[in-house]
Parts: structure tokens; C-alpha cells; sequence
């Protein structure tokens, strides 16, 4: 794709060095760290799922009994592992006899490391044998059906129970869309542990659980063999349990997960460090299972002003990639978020979007970026909304977003009525094949408006870059220069769940999937 | 229970906004009223007569002195039962243009004879044109080009009256009005007209009269008085089904009488 | 303005020597002729108006008792004149005596014809004396308060009753409408006289009468006064009393009138001579007072399909454009017409209708162009025609177009409701801020499908040009060659009121306004 | 007459199209029955039910197996009285940051200690802030700004349980209560709670209670128990204004003790 904004190339390399140098002062900071969640997402890798007779997830109950003789710095891989090698059970038994407690794993004594460690990799390589089919399954339905050309519509549903959102995904899938993603119930990302089961009680959302990725996908599986276009499945790696999930969706063969470094720190309230090993686990799991990733600037610009707040989106775009680089993502699979958010009464507003969007594209070439519908402007005036929807629609088009988030006329109050969607994609699929080539058609005016805006966002983000390369990344995070949200680095929601792990940890993620440098 | 597709009770059918049974209704009128709390109250009042609760007032908007406009959403505990509900809609064989030229050949064996018109002042001719002309309507034949049917089409802005006499004088087998203007029920008042002109001759029985156009609905027709009324989306062949099988029907021909009773 | 589309100037050129060729072709065709519609204009500028004791409006009680003796070909100047001679009363009195029967023109004696023809001067001359006043205030109150920056959104009122369309207009105007135009009942172009007096009911639409002309005007200017900008007000020079209404017009200061030459013709199944002749006169009026005209191509698409019938649609321009020219009509008065009627499923739509706009932009770089709303495949998708209006403010003010008739969300359901106006009013404020520089911001790849789109619509029509020319207009609208509609000449209403002129024809229109060469 | 702008009759009111009385309608919704005939026949029997007459279903659109969509217009003959009609809105007089401080001031004499949070689980902040934190909204300072308030700003997702305690230790005047995720009726949820743990308490008198959010109206506020709701387009200083007067009133200290009645 030819350059359309004519950037400094040198710029953009700097850009990317000091990104990459944020990334490693990161890894640095988390390396020798482990949480809860992670070691639950270890656990539920070696097989473990279900829930004990107190209907506690077997993940949670398993790493809370190591927890409880402080054996987590070992990680729950060796007591597992030496629990199977001494009583002769699976990892599955292991954990269930823990459950119902007719097992006390810090009672039994040491087996030799080596079977141990057999033990791990074997159980772990079975799960991952059966992660690795569904996933080649998925590849090969969406090989042998096809999709439609991009811009991929990614379409949220938000019933709360997934029945219902099975209905409104099969309408979405009938309007076009390409990708259904079921927005979570609003208290999910504060539990430090995954629900269990088929959920039909959420909140502006359904809860994530394993049960409920079934449900969604096989819906789909039908719709699209049914009618010969296969339609992805997404959901969220976010809040406490940001690993855990992922594992899930590499069982279920789900497609995209929306995966932030930084959203959960911003939006949620959850402890950076705590968020920053939970996330190199996460997308550590989605990279090795081909899925898609979404990051989230887009949410800078709905409590910071989007003119302003316009470097920050670049230079966050910037870290989140080298971040999700670093454990292994690869480039076709980082989508990188941004948002058509400037507000409608904004003189040449469709000028500054245009640069905004083209500047993203053009900075990360081989990434399918991601582009986010208005919403904080919009309210109860539907036509209004709408309309700025259709202009969205056509920057999607004119700038190549790879996937386009749709926007409904009634943002602005609540969560889409299962026709709203419709009428959101129809306006899209209008704009999109209406003005289909319009981005190879036209040519900005050298050094004119979007040219020259474009230019000046990319500065300003590489002096943030260089700023946050000196401070580090945790005091930009406390300095607020992301979305306006200042965090410090010692409150936050899930600082208990870190541990320091101790010499001979063992981790079976590590090698098998592209594991965190650190752990 | 939740987990079937489809599993509303027909019984008791209400609107879906994302839960079965929220009942959820979007609304939007302007009130001849000054912008204000009042006529927020004015609006709420209004949507609790028509029996839907937790009226809610999205948007509001005052447009000039003396009227403001408002979005509402509100629930709707009415409920339908639709097990109880039979279409009225003309209940005819759909039918090809080949298919209808074979039933005229076989059933009626004589060239049926159609007049149409847009009438009154409506200067809008694509609809009649589209069903009567040789053109047609995407890609399917008028009736013109029909080998049974022998089809006169006198444009737009035709007086009723002129429309008869033209139809008499060739012993039309049916009459086809479009009407498209409809403001301040203009088309009501030229449908309504052209029938009291027929029933006044005493030639109500010897011809079929069918109306069509973008507001004109089935229902609508024959509570005028009109045999049948067809609006948007209609193919020429719909119509020479319904004409060929209604005539044959009267003429107590048709294989299936039933068909069009 | 820099040409984005790179034309071919030779072809403009040519276009414009046919087009000017067919106008002259037409000018001949009409010569000598008169027609009851410009008698009774005639009578309207001597000053008569009013009706009759049957409430026969008085100009056509006068023309009608002329023909009655065949008196016509002197023009009814000559007899009224005669009669203010020979009786000493003024053309009003004239007129009102012959409404009530107490005088026949035919029976009065022939005065010297120096002196009537002094009388018809200074009647006339009080008459013009009226209209320049009423029109000067009219620019001096513009000029004063000042209007908003093109493009200029013209906005319908339809609601059969005056006192309705007076507050509809209010809401227009809050909303940021520049222009009112109020439509007529569907009956009043088949109507060879004009109604008298207010009216209050009217089917899509409301009679133009003076009286009704009055009451807009007058509410405009309170309003326009009250918030410091002006707003104006445009009728319909249309049907069978084309050339009345423009006097009419240029009494109660009107700013704009829809007035085409060929739109009676096509679809209102007037007769061609006879419209030929009353647009003549028809338009020497609304350009000697100032009056702005919108012509009609916007209908072809209606009627035709939009991509067949571009071509007709920029011959019909240079035909109308030419006819306005040839009596007198100044460019910056010629709002030639266009409009955005593509269907919304063609596959890059969106470049056609930007070519298309954009080469009547650039071929009448003098001219207020009009652009009218997609209408034609709009339905009952409110938001779907929302969608399609929202593009369509996008190429307004991408390609400069000066007069703006907005889309509203009903337009495929009813003529608009008071609030829908206000809805499509928001829609396009918002485009035309968002995208205010859009239109000098971005060039077309050279070469591209938007620059070879506009060279095929060009050549095409210069080709039509050219063989209009051989076979002359007339020919030209048995052939249907604009809107698929085919008429023949000597068919269609009002032939019958043309006139051969006889020797000693006086009319006082001829010199005073531009008039026809023809009378 | 009909020459008189606003001329609608206040003890009548009815929704306008383009003519007085016209009783124009817009209504849109959801059915869960499979798009056809019958399924028009259940939309405009349930636009019957609600008391419209003339439904006209000028667009529907099949969603999905067993839903459908459709837009009506319908005739509305039920009519308002305005004249009966009261608005319920707290009736505060306007202040300025200014005058809200000098009001304080001279009536009160003491900071009042305002306490806010969006609660449960809801993390949308933006609108809480607006109202406490010194930047406010469009220009307008928040409560933190203002000379005689003291605002406490406890952040989102803040439990109702934690919100009271640290209302309580600062004895608070006033409860600020955000809400924004409305789905399923979760505001309620939370909203009714809170209200619930305070008269559990026994301090339902020694506190205001007031909320906001996107989708809370006063009317609504009022239903569930608080004294004031606030909704879109709120500033600061409206909150602040009636806080002051309200505290007053209750105090009787207030120039006008009526003004906050
Ligand atoms: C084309 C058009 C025109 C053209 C008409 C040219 C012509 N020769 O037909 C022109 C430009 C002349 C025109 C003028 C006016 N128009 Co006009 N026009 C339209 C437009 C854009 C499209 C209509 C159309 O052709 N549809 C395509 C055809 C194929 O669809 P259809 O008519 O529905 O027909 C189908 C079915 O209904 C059915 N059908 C139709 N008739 C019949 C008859 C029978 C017997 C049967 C079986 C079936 C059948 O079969 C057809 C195929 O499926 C509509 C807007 C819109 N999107 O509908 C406005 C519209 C119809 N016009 C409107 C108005 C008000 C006018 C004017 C009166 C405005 C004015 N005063 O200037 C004028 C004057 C016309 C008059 N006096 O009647 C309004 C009508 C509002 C209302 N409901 O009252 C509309 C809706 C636009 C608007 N929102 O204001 N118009
Ligand atoms: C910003 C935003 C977010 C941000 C919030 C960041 C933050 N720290 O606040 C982020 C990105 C985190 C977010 C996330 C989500 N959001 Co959100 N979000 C919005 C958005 C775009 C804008 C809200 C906003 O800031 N408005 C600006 C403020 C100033 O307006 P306001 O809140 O109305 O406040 C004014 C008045 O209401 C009043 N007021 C408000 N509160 C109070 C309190 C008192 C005491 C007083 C006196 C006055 C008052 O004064 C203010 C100034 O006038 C809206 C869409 C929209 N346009 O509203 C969606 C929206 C609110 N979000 C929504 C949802 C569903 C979510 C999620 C739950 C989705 C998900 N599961 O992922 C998540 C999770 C959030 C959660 N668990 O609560 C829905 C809510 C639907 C519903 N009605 O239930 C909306 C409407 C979008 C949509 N259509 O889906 N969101
Ligand atoms: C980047 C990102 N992560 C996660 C979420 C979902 O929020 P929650 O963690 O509450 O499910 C969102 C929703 O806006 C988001 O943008
Ligand atoms: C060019 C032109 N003239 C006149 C009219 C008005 O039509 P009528 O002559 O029926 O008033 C229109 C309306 O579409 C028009 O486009």
C-alpha cells in the first residue's frame, strides 16, 4: 500500500525503538513473577476444569491449596506433577481429589524432578494436542467456507443470558457480519476466578465461560455452514482472569479476543504489575493459537479529548504491540485499536479523523487494525447518530481499517436492541459498497490539513515514546497520560494475587507456548 | 425454555427489544407544545394512554415556538395472539408469466382485457408502467407482453371518469388504479370515488377493480371496496395471477374456485 | 476554483455552441407566438389582479373576454390600453369593469396608438415601479442581516395550508435553513389560472398564490429580522402559468423559483410550444427582478436510470442554461440542477455521484448549482435513507454545490412532518462542519475513475448535444431522450391557449424586462 | 383559528405531523414471529391495543428465524390536558457557582460535605467527575471548586456498603450516587439498595440522597426514594444550587423555605 501520508520514515523507526525498549524495561520489572491467575491458566493447561463440590472453579481451588502452604513459588505445576507421579492419577483427578479434599498435595513427598517434570509436560501436551485440533478445525471450516473481503465487521452482543445472544449473533450473521463478539457481564473483570457453566444472568453482558464459548461457536458453526460463510467468534482477555481465558478460547477455537496491556490498569482499577504478568500469559496463549488480538485505545478518546488525547492513542498503540511482539503475537495477529470519537460539532472533525485512521494503517502496515464506532458524543437523537455512523463507515472504507467495530443508532443509551445492529450494518455495508475503492481513488493535497495533522501526531507521540523510554512505563500510567486515568503502582485491584517464584518453578507454558521472558 | 430458538408463545406475543417479553417500543412525536418540563409530562402522559409503562424520554428537541419533538422508548405488555390471527391477504396461487399465459389458455381461453391508470392529479406513472408496460418491473415483463392479456395503460393525471368510460368502452376484465400522492388522504378520496362511480352504473360485478401503490396495503383495498391492492415490491405477475385466477374464478372455471374465493 | 477533473475544454466549448444553437433553434420556433399565460401576465404587470364577482381571478376574465372577439393577436396590452384611453380609467378599473360586464373592450373605438401605447407604458411603469421597490428591499435586507456560507440548504414545506407551512418554515429556520420553498398542490400545474387569497387546503402541497406568497415572505422577514439572518423564500414557476407566477413573484419579493423549461413537458404532459413560450417570458421576468432559478435535471434520475442518464442530464443543463441565458437570465441567477439518485447497492456509488457533481461544478463555475437528495430508491428504512442523505451532504459540500435541497429520513414514505425536516437539517450541519475543507483537501488520482467517469459523461452528452442540433429539440423529447419520457409535439395540455401575434401586437414586457426576441 | 401560531388547544393535545390534531405517530419494534403475513397482522393488532388507529407498516424487516422488525406509522386519537398537568421537577431556583457560594453563606454558614461514587459494579466515572472534581463539565468548575462545599470523590465501582461508611464518618449533607449501566435494570438494582441500607440505618433524614446518570430522571429518582435525580446536561452548579437550598429548606434557614419544597 503506497503511502498516502508521506511520513518521516526515520521518525517511525525511533518511534519503534523506543517502544520496544518500554516492552523490555517491562519484562525486566515482571520477570520472576507469577500470579494467581497464572497459575490457574497452568492448571487449566495441564487439563484441569470443572468445579469442587462447593461449586468453586477447580482452577481456583487447586491454586488456593497451594496458596494456603505458600507452594505457589514452586508453581502449582510441580505439586500437581508430584501429586500424579505419587498417587498415579491424572492432573484432572489431582485436582478434583483437592477439590473435595481427599488430597493434601503439600503432604506428599518429593518424587524425582525429571518424572515430574515428565509428568507436567506429558498431561500439558495432551491438553495442548486437543487445543491444537480445535483450533486446526477452525482454521480448516474458515479455510474451506471463506470470509467476506475486509473491513470484518466485529459486532458486540450484550444480553446477558447467551441464549439470547445466540439469537441476535445468528441476526448479525444474516445482516453480514463477520465477526460476533459477546461483550462480558460488567462484574466479570473484578472476579478472580471464571464462572463455570451455561450463564443466563449478566449485566450489560454475558459472562465469559467455557460453557458459553461453546454455545456461541457451535451456533455459528452451523449458521456458517448453513450458509457457506464461515463467522468468527471473539470475546475478552481482560480483568483478573486475562490468561485463564485465553486457554479457554484456544479450547473452544474461538478467533479474536479483545486483549489490552493496559485497559484492564486504566478502566478497571486492577494493580499494574499485576496486569502486566496476567497479560504477557494471555497473549502469550492466544499468539501460539492463531487468535486474533484487539487492543483498546480506543478508550483513551472516550474520557480524554479525542484532539488532544491523539499522540497518546499512537504512542499506546506503539507499546501495545511491542508488548504483545514479545511474547510471541505475531504482526497479522495484533489488531490495534483506535476510535472515530472527535466531537460531531468539530469544524473539519472528518479531516482530523481521516488523518487519524490513514496515520494508524500506514504506521503499522502488516497489523489488521481495528477501528472503534462514535460513542461518548452520541445520546438519544438516533438520526444523529447514525449519521455520524455513516461518516465512521467510510473513513473505515477510504483507509483500509481490516476490522471495523459497528456503530448503532442508539449507542448513546444502551446496549443494541437485536434489530439496532441490523440497522447498523445495513448503513455499513451501504458505505462500504458504495465507496469501495474511494481510497485508492483519492490523494490528500501535499502538506495540506490531514497531511500536515498526521504529521504533528506522530511527533507528539514520539516525545511521549521518549518520555515514557526515561520515566518508565509504570509513571506514565501514575502521570495520567493515558485516557486522562492516573494509577499508582502499589493500590489496584489483585496486587495479593503476585508471588515471587522460587528457584525451581516450574511452568510448562514456557516452550510450548511462546512463554513471558520472566517466568 | 431459553435455550430453543424461537420459543415465544404465540399465544401471547410481545415485543422483543434483547430479553423475550421486555416488550420494548420505539416511539417518536412531536407535540404542538413549548419545549419544557410540561410538555416532558404532556409526553409521558400520551405513551401511559396508549398502556405502555416506564415511558422513557430519550431525546427531546423543540423545533420553534409552540412544537417539540421527542424520542421515547417505553414497554409494551400488550400482548398478540397470533394463533388466533388469520392473513387477510389475497390468497392466490403465485404464478410465472408463462404460467399465468397457460391457466388464461386453459381455464378462461379468451385474451383478458386490463386498463390502467395513475388518476386524479397524481402524476406519478413509474408504478402503473412498471406492472403494465412491455418494460416492466425489474426484469419481469408488463402485462403488455403478456400472449393473454391485452393491456391499455393511459399514463397519469387521468380523471376517473375518463378512466371508466375508456374501460367500458373495451370491456375491461379489470381496472388498475395507482395512486401515489397521499397526503391529506388524497388517494382515499380518488380510490373512493372511482368505486361509487362504478356501483352507480350498476357495473360493480362485471369488473375487477385493483388498486396499487408505495402506501396502499391489501387491507386497505378492499376496505374501499376495491377487489384487491398491491403496494412496494410488487412483479406484474403477482397481478396477472391474482386478474387471471379471480376472473376464472367468476366465471366458475377455475380448477380450484376455492383458490381465490 | 482549480479543476479537479482535468475537461477536456474543447469539448466544453463545443457543448456550449450547440446548446446556444438549440436555443436560438427554439427562439425561432416560438417567434410571433403569444399564449393566454403571458397575456394574462401582461395584464398582471398593467397592474390588474383580483377576481371577479364569481371569483374568476381578473386577468383571466380579461384575457378571456379578449379571446372571446379573437383580440389576442393585438395583445391584450393593446385593448386594455385603449380602453384607459377612450374611458380614462386605469387598467385596474379597466379590468374590474370588464370582470363585472359593464365594459366591452371590442366595442370601444381605436384611440391614437402613440397614446395607448403611452397609457400601457406608465401602468407598466407603476407596476415595475412596485416590484424593483419591493425587490430592492428584499437585497437591502439580505445585504443587511447577511446569510449563512454555501452550500445554501433549500427545504420543503408541503402541507397544503399556508398557516402550516408558516410555522414549518419557522422550524426550518431554527434549524439553519437558508431557503423555503413552498410546494404546490398537486393540482395547480394543470390549472390555467392561479388561485386568489390565502389558501388553507391543498394535496402535497399548497397553491401559490400571492396572497400565500405574502404571508411566508412576511413571516420570514420577522423571523430573519428577529435573528439576524436572512432566510429566503422560492415557489415553483411551473405549469400552465409559468410566466404569472413570476410576476406574482417579483410583487411579494420572492428570492428563488424552481423554474425549467423542459419539466411541464416531461412530466406534467404540458404542451411543448406552448411551455416553450411561457418559460420564455416566464424566466425574462425572475431575471430582470433579481429572482435566482432552479432547474429541474434532478427529475431524470427519477425516471431514468441515474448511471444511463447522466449524460442527458449535463445536455439538459446546457440547453436550460442557454434558454435562461437567451432572455436575459444572468449566470450567477441559474441554479442548474442535479442530484445524488444512484442506487445504493451500485458498487462504488459513491464515485459516481462525486464525478457526476463535481463536472456540473465545474462546468458552470459561474452558475448556483443545485443538488437534490437521493429519493427515487429511498423506502420505509428511515435509517437506510438517513444513511444515503448523509453521503449525499458529504459530495454537497466536497464538490462546492451552492443551493442544497436537504434529504430527510421520510422521503420514501410522505411528504416531511414538521420534525423530519429538523432531523435532515442536523444531519447536514453536521457533514458540512465536519468536512468543511474536504473539498480542497483531497485530489483525484489523475487518470482515476472519478476523472475518466466525468470525461464519459461529458462526451456522451456532447454527443447528444450535437444531434439535438440536427433534429432540434422537439424532436429530441418525441425521442425521450431526457427522463425516458417521450412527448409529441402537438399533443399535451394548454396548446390551445397559443396565439399567432398580429401586426401592431403591443406588449410593454418587450424592452422593460428582458424580453423573448420571439414577441 | 387556524392563522394563529400555537394554537393548539392545551386541554387537548394531541401529536402533530403537518396538521393540527393530525395525530401522527412514529412507533418501531421487534417481534419474535417469523417474518410474513402474520406477523404484520400481530403488528398492527398491537398498534390497534395501544389505541392508534390507521397503522400503516411502511417498513419490515426479517432479522432472523422467528424475528422480525418493523417501523409503523399510526394515528394517535388519545389527547393530553396540559392544564392539569404539574411538573414534578425538584423547583430549585437557578444559581452560579457565585451565587450557590454566597447562598451557602449567608443561609447556612457552614461547608456542606458532599460525598460521590459510581457504584456496584459500574466503572463509567466520567459523569460522577463532572459533577465533583474541580475540572467539572463544559467549562464549568465541579463542587471541589466551590468555596463553601468540601466534595469527596470516591471513584467507580465503589459498593454501596463502603460508600455509607465513608459518608457516615464524614457526615455527610448529600449522597452522590452515579449510575450508568442501566441493562436489565441494574441501576435499580443498585439504587434501591443503597436507599435501603440508609433506612436500615435509621439516616434516611440526616442525608440527601441524589443520583444521576444517562438514563436517571427525577420522576424516576423520586420513585426509588432519593430526593433528586439528575440526568444528560446537567452542570455542577444545578446540582450544587439545590443541594444548598434543599439543606436549608430542611434546616430552616432558607430565605424561601417553599423554594425547595
Ligand atoms: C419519481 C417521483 C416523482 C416524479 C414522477 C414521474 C413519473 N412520471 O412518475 C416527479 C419528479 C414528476 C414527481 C413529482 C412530484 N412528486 Co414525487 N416522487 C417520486 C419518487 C422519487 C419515486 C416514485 C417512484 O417512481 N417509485 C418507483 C415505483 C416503481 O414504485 P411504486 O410507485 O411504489 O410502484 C410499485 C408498487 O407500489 C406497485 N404499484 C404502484 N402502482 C400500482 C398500481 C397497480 C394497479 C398495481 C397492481 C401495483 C402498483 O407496483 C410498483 C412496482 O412494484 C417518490 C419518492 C419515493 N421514493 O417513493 C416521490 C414521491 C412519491 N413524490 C411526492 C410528491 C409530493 C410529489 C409532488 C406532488 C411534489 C410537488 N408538489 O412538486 C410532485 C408532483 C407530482 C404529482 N402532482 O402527482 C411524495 C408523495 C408524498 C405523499 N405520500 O403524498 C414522494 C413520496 C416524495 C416525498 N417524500 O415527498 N415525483
Ligand atoms: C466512556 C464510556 C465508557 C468508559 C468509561 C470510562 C470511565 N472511567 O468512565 C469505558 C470504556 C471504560 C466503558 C466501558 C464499558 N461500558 Co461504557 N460507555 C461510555 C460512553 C461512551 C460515554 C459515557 C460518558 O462518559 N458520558 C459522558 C458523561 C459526562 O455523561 P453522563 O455520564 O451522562 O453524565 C452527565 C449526567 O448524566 C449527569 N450525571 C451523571 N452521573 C451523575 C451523578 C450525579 C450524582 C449527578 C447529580 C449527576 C450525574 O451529569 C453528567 C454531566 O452532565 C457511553 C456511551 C454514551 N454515549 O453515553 C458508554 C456506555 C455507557 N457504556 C456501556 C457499557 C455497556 C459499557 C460496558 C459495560 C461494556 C462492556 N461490558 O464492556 C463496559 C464496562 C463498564 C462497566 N462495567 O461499567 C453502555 C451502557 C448501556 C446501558 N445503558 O446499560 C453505553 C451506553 C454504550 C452502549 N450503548 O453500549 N464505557
Ligand atoms: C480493551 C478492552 N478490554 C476489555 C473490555 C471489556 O471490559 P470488561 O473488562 O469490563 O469486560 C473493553 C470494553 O470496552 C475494552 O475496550
Ligand atoms: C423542475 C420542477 N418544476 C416544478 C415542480 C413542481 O411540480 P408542479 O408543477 O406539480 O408544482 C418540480 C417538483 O418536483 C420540479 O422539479
Amino acid at each position: 500500500m503506497r503511502s498516502k501520508l508521506g511520513l518521516d520514515a526515520g521518525l517511525v523507526r525511533s518511534c519503534r525503538a523506543a517502544a520496544a525498549r518500554v516492552a523490555a524495561q517491562v519484562a525486566e520489572a515482571t520477570a520472576g513473577r507469577t500470579t494467581v491467575a497464572v497459575e490457574r491458566t497452568v492448571a487449566r493447561m495441564l487439563g484441569v476444569d470443572g468445579v469442587d463440590p462447593h461449586d468453586v472453579p477447580l482452577p481456583n481451588a487447586l491454586v488456593d491449596h497451594v496458596a494456603d502452604f505458600d507452594g505457589i513459588p514452586r508453581g502449582v505445576a510441580a505439586w500437581v506433577g508430584n501429586a500424579m507421579v505419587q498417587t498415579d492419577r491424572s492432573a484432572p483427578e489431582v485436582a478434583a481429589a483437592v477439590g473435595d479434599g481427599s488430597l493434601a498435595l503439600g503432604e506428599l513427598p518429593w518424587a524425582e524432578r525429571e518424572a515430574v517434570e515428565r509428568a507436567v509436560a506429558d498431561a500439558h501436551e495432551k491438553t495442548l494436542a486437543a487445543m491444537r485440533a480445535r483450533c486446526a478445525e477452525r482454521d480448516a471450516l474458515r479455510e474451506q467456507l471463506g470470509e467476506q473481503p475486509r473491513p470484518h465487521r466485529y459486532v458486540l452482543t450484550a444480553t446477558g443470558n447467551v441464549y439470547e445472544d445466540r439469537d441476535h449473533a445468528l441476526a448479525v450473521a444474516e445482516a453480514g457480519g463477520d465477526i460476533i463478539a459477546v461483550i462480558r457481564s460488567t462484574a466479570q473483570s473484578l472476579l478472580d476466578y471464571v464462572p463455570y457453566g451455561p450463564t443466563t444472568e449478566g449485566y450489560g453482558g454475558t459472562f465469559a465461560t467455557q460453557a458459553n464459548f461453546r454455545i456461541m461457536r457451535d451456533a455459528l458453526d452451523e449458521w456458517s455452514r448453513a450458509n457457506g460463510r464461515y463467522v468468527r467468534l471473539s470475546s475478552f482477555c481482560s480483568g483478573l482472569c486475562m490468561p485463564e481465558i485465553a486457554a479457554m478460547g484456544a479450547a473452544e477455537g474461538l478467533d479474536n479476543m479483545v486483549n489490552d496491556a493496559l485497559y484492564g490498569i486504566l478502566y478497571r482499577d486492577l494493580n499494574i504489575l499485576r496486569t502486566m504478568i496476567d497479560q504477557r500469559v494471555s497473549r502469550a496463549v492466544n499468539g501460539s493459537f492463531g487468535i486474533v488480538i484487539n487492543t483498546g485505545e480506543d478508550n483513551y478518546l472516550r474520557t480524554a479529548d479525542a484532539l488532544e488525547a491523539a499522540p497518546s492513542v499512537v504512542a499506546s498503540q506503539f507499546i501495545n504491540y511491542f508488548l504483545a511482539r514479545d511474547c510471541g503475537v505475531p504482526d497479522e495477529q495484533i489488531a490495534l485499536g483506535n476510535s472515530f470519537e472527535i466531537g460531531p460539532s468539530i469544524e473539519n472533525g472528518l479531516l482530523y479523523e481521516w488523518a487519524h485512521a490513514q496515520l494508524t494503517r500506514e504506521l503499522f502496515p502488516d497489523c489488521p487494525v481495528k477501528y472503534m464506532p462514535p460513542t461518548r458524543h452520541m445520546d438519544g437523537n438516533l438520526f444523529m447518530t447514525h449519521a455520524c455512523d455513516t461518516l465512521f463507515n467510510l473513513i473505515t472504507v477510504a483507509t483500509d481499517q481490516e476490522i471495523q467495530t459497528i456503530g448503532i443508532p442508539t449507542e448513546g443509551i444502551f446496549t443494541p436492541h437485536i434489530h439496532d445492529r441490523v440497522l447498523g450494518m445495513e448503513g455499513s455495508n451501504y458505505v462500504f459498497t458504495a465507496a469501495r475503492d474511494l481510497g485508492d481513488e483519492i490523494e490528500f493535497k501535499p502538506g495540506g490539513f490531514i497531511q500536515s495533522r498526521a504529521a504533528e501526531v506522530l511527533r507528539d507521540a514520539h516525545a511521549m515514546l521518549e518520555e515514557i523510554v526515561e520515566i518508565g512505563l509504570f509513571a506514565a500510567l501514575e502521570r495520567g497520560m493515558f485516557g486522562d486515568v492516573s494509577r499508582s503502582r502499589d493500590t489496584g485491584r489483585g496486587g495479593e494475587g503476585i508471588v515471587e517464584v522460587a528457584e525451581g518453578y516450574l511452568n510448562p507454558l514456557h516452550g510450548a507456548v511462546e512463554a513471558p521472558a520472566g517466568v | 425454555m431459553s435455550s430453543v430458538a424461537g420459543r415465544a408463545s404465540l399465544e401471547a406475543v410481545r415485543p422483543y427489544g434483547d430479553h423475550l417479553d421486555d416488550g420494548l417500543v420505539q416511539m417518536s412525536f412531536t407535540l404542538p407544545v413549548d419545549h419544557g418540563p410540561l410538555a416532558r409530562e404532556a409526553a409521558l402522559a400520551l405513551v401511559t394512554q396508549m398502556g405502555l409503562v416506564r415511558p422513557e424520554i430519550v431525546h427531546a428537541k423543540p423545533l420553534t415556538k409552540g412544537y417539540t419533538y421527542f424520542v421515547v422508548f417505553a414497554q409494551c405488555n400488550h400482548t398478540v395472539d397470533c394463533s388466533q390471527l388469520r392473513a387477510t391477504s389475497s390468497s392466490t396461487r403465485a404464478m410465472s408469466e408463462e404460467q399465468v399465459d397457460a391457466y388464461v389458455a386453459e381455464h378462461i381461453d379468451r385474451p383478458l382485457v386490463v386498463i390502467g391508470a395513475s388518476t386524479g392529479t397524481d402524476t406519478h406513472s413509474v408504478g402503473i408502467d412498471s406492472i403494465l408496460n412491455l418494460k416492466g418491473f425489474d426484469g419481469r415483463h408488463g402485462l403488455e407482453a403478456y400472449h393473454w392479456f391485452r393491456a391499455h395503460n393511459l399514463g397519469s393525471q387521468v380523471p376517473n371518469t375518463a378512466l371508466l368510460a375508456k374501460a367500458f368502452e373495451l370491456r375491461a376484465d379489470a381496472i388498475l388504479v395507482s395512486q401515489t400522492v397521499t397526503q391529506q388522504g388524497l388517494h382515499l378520496h380518488n380510490l373512493t370515488e372511482l368505486v361509487e362511480l362504478v356501483e352507480a352504473e350498476g357495473r360493480r360485478r362485471d369488473v375487477l377493480l385493483i388498486c396499487g401503490g408505495p402506501r396502499i396495503s391489501d387491507e386497505l383495498a378492499k376496505e374501499l371496496g376495491f377487489d384487491a391492492g398491491f403496494s412496494k415490491g410488487t412483479y406484474p405477475n403477482d397481478v396477472a395471477a391474482f386478474i387471471a385466477q379471480e376472473v376464472a374464478a367468476r366465471e366458475g372455471r377455475s380448477a380450484d374456485a376455492s383458490a381465490a374465493a
